[in-house]
């Protein structure tokens, strides 16, 4: 009995009827919990990354999560659309950001005559706690950049044909 | 002695693990992929839930307990979404679910 | 002159899978795929066919290359994998259905033009045990040797073994069996809501005050550092996400009640999901399994997205009852017990969500049962 | 309050239990969606183990670990379940 419905096509239990059965709808059930579940993974992402001194945190796990929000989004509304959200300019622009904070951070020390990352040397009250920040902040955005990067980039490649229609240099700047 | 508060911990302990037992036989008996994700959609959800509640009433009053109720209503939310996507999957996929003419076919 | 051959049993039986003209080829090896413009060369072509969502389009766009592509066919043969594992008459009797479908489709896409065509659909490996990708690999390229073919099509939702991704093997195996293989560029289309949407100061404002108060909760503190990184990541939060996490207008007055009625509505989902709990434990510890699953359909009467997301997931987490779809208003609940499936047709749950979302008055209304909907069952 | 940390630890370990058993499924499928659901339902109780231990040891910092394995316990489901229907496999 299964098989013969199965074999007319419309055995399916998703109502979709036979002239809609092509078209795949998004269901609105995980597009909402995404969009309730979002904001707060996103500040404990945050804050985990700011707590990476006191706590089991710091920059690299904040940025996973923090990475993880967009995964869902990703997952949630399409590879394409987040794409189109994001942009691979600020994602890139995001990564640089993020890499010249700890390096300013790193050479500013040694430039006041520290070594690499000694903040005693910045003439700050407590900056060696700012500094710490500054830095858990700059390896979460490193990290999270490059891991919705690296998921772009393996959406792509997983759509094989159906990215063809796109430039090639425009997946190149994709990572 | 058992004390009333450590019995109250005890207790939703055992709930826990009962309805994470049920779950479990759940998911090995029921015939198909639409029953047994009933058990593992709620039936584990509720043990989750006893099990964590018992967890935050020994973590005691604090911080810790506030993490363990964020926990909780996480799997709340998450859960049936997950349940959800999944069935709806095999849905599209066009796999039928058992109903009780089939039972003759054998689990 | 187009001919449409439908052929159903094993390849084998050569009278009736007689083709019009084959160029035979050695198998093997590379071939050359610029055969030049609309030159008729004899080449065949080889689809593979199985129950899935892109097929109709993948008939069309194999008819259609093979009319007018730059590689021209004379013949296209659709086969259909069929294996002894999962056969069982209805199976084979299906099979032969969506061949017969397929060879009409392929009819209505070769239209009145008369086109030089030929048409063939099979049923292929009834009689052998197909299990591997490799076993279906073999099968199509025996067969495909036995009728002097050097191309496939795949569709991209090719999939016989019903449960296991086939695709990828099945590709690489029949290039390395000397196969001219291509995937139908035919793409089963998604409809999505937008992802960023139309928001004003009232959402980001919320979403950044929503933001701080679980930033302050999760760290337990009031500590200077609390507040000055709490406020840095609220504003990264809402910056980025504003106009994806709220939508609609801002109303406090109605975010207030709706709390409170959501305050009241969680003791009684609460009380539910136990009861219910409790109910799908006797019914899975029972020895004899006493269930009785049914899907059964029924239009709520909520509206909008997040009072919809509301009444599935409290659908699905109490017991008995699970989601499986919803389009708009209309849900696609699966029901394991007939218990269950009267509270699901009484309406307790979705009037509990008007209540919430509504208030009070909405609540009274009628649950699908009282507005003649009996769950109309399908399948 | 020994008793309530032997209390959560035995049911630490009954969950341990119940996890192995449910491989059984995740073994046995047969189709992809019975192994999401298994590996769904392992994934919670993972996360109630990691949060009884963190009751019965009082360390609350593994909380956070908890939670991170719950919001992956979600991700999993969701996207594999996507990307079966999307791209007709696992990625």
């Amino acid at each position: 009995m299964s098989a013969d419905e199965r074999g007319n096509g419309d055995g399916n239990a998703v109502e979709a009827g036979e002239s809609n059965r092509s078209l795949y709808v998004e269901s609105p059930i995980i597009m909402a919990t995404v969009r309730v579940v979002a904001p707060f993974v996103f500040t404990f992402g945050l804050f985990i990354m700011f707590h990476g001194a006191d706590s089991a945190g710091g920059g690299f796990q904040g940025g996973v999560i923090v990475s993880t929000v967009i995964l869902m989004l990703a997952v949630a509304f399409g590879v394409e659309s987040t794409r189109d959200w994001i942009t691979p300019e600020r994602l890139v622009a995001l990564v640089g950001v993020g890499v010249s904070a700890v390096l300013l951070l790193g050479i500013g020390t040694v430039a006041l005559g520290g070594g690499f990352l000694e903040y005693d040397v910045v003439p700050i009250y407590h900056f060696t706690k700012y500094g710490i920040e500054l830095f858990e902040i700059g390896i979460g955005v490193i990290v999270s950049g490059i891991v919705v990067g690296l998921f772009f980039g393996l959406a792509a490649g997983a759509s094989g044909e159906g990215g063809a229609d796109r430039e090639p240099d425009d997946r190149e700047g994709l990572l | 002695m058992v004390t009333l508060y450590e019995g109250a911990i005890i207790a939703l302990l055992v709930g826990g693990v009962f309805f994470g037992i049920v779950a479990a036989v759940g998911l090995l008996r029921l015939p198909d992929l639409y029953t047994r994700a009933h058990g593992a959609s709620k039936t584990d959800t509720l043990g989750a839930g006893l099990s964590l509640a018992a967890a935050a009433a020994a973590l005691g009053s604090g911080l810790p307990t506030v993490k363990v109720v964020l926990l909780l209503v996480f799997l709340f939310l998450t859960n049936p979404t997950a349940a959800h996507a999944i069935t709806r999957a095999a849905a599209d996929q066009g796999i039928e679910p058992w109903t009780s003419e089939d039972r003759g076919d054998g689990e | 002159m187009a001919l449409i051959r439908t052929c159903h049993g094993h390849h084998d039986n050569s009278d009736c899978c007689q083709l019009s003209s084959g160029r035979a080829r050695p198998v093997g090896g590379p071939v050359a795929r610029d055969r030049g413009g609309a030159t008729v060369t004899g080449e065949k072509l080889l689809v593979p066919v199985s129950e899935s969502p892109t097929l109709r389009n993948t008939v069309a766009y194999a008819v259609r290359n093979a009319v007018e592509g730059e590689d021209r066919y004379d013949a296209v043969h659709f086969v259909y994998p069929a294996s002894r594992r999962v056969a069982g008459e209805e199976y084979i009797e299906s099979a032969r259905e969506l061949l017969e479908r397929v060879a009409v489709w392929a009819g209505e896409d070769l239209g009145e033009d008369d086109p030089d065509l030929t048409v063939e659909t099979e049923l292929i490996g009834v009689d052998d045990y197909l299990f591997s990708p490799g076993d279906y690999v073999d099968l199509l390229t025996d067969y495909a040797r036995d009728e002097g073919i050097e191309a496939v099509l795949l569709d991209p939702e090719f999939n016989p073994g019903e449960n296991t991704p086939l695709l990828p093997p099945l590709e690489a195996e029949l290039e390395r069996a000397g196969l001219v293989v291509e995937t139908a560029p035919v793409e089963r289309g998604t409809r999505r809501d937008r992802l960023v949407r139309r928001a004003g100061l009232g959402q980001f404002v919320l979403l950044a005050a929503l933001s701080y108060g679980f930033y302050l909760l999760i760290g337990g503190s009031l500590a200077a550092f609390d507040l000055v990184t709490g406020a840095i990541s609220a504003a990264i939060v809402a910056t980025v996400l504003w106009r994806i996490s709220l939508t609609g207008p801002v109303r406090p007055g109605q975010l207030v009640a709706r709390l409170a009625r959501m305050l009241v509505f969680t003791p009684y989902l609460l009380y539910e999901i136990v009861v219910a709990n409790l109910h799908v434990a006797y019914v899975v510890l029972h020895p004899s399994l006493p269930i009785d699953p049914e899907v059964v359909e029924f239009d709520a009467a909520v509206w909008s997205e997040i009072p919809v997301t509301t009444l599935a997931n409290s659908i699905t987490l109490t017991p008995g009852t699970l989601t499986v779809d919803v389009t708009r208003q209309h849900f696609t609940v699966h029901t394991l017990t007939e218990s269950s499936r009267e509270d699901l047709l009484d309406g307790g749950l979705e009037r509990a969500v008007r209540f919430v979302f509504y208030g009070r008055a909405a609540a009274r209304g009628p649950g699908p049962r009282e507005r003649g909907d009996d769950g109309g069952e399908e399948s | 309050m020994t008793l309530v940390t032997d209390a959560l630890l035995v049911a630490a370990g009954a969950y341990v239990v119940l996890s192995v058993v449910i491989l059984y499924r995740i073994v046995r499928g047969p189709t992809m969606q019975d192994r999401v659901i298994a590996v769904n339902v392992v994934g919670t109780n993972t996360v109630v183990i990691i949060a009884l231990f963190a009751a019965a040891l009082d360390s609350p910092g593994v909380l956070d670990i908890a939670l991170v394995y719950a919001l992956l316990n979600f991700l999993m489901s969701i996207a594999i379940s996507k990307f079966t229907v999307e791209r007709g496999g696992v990625m």
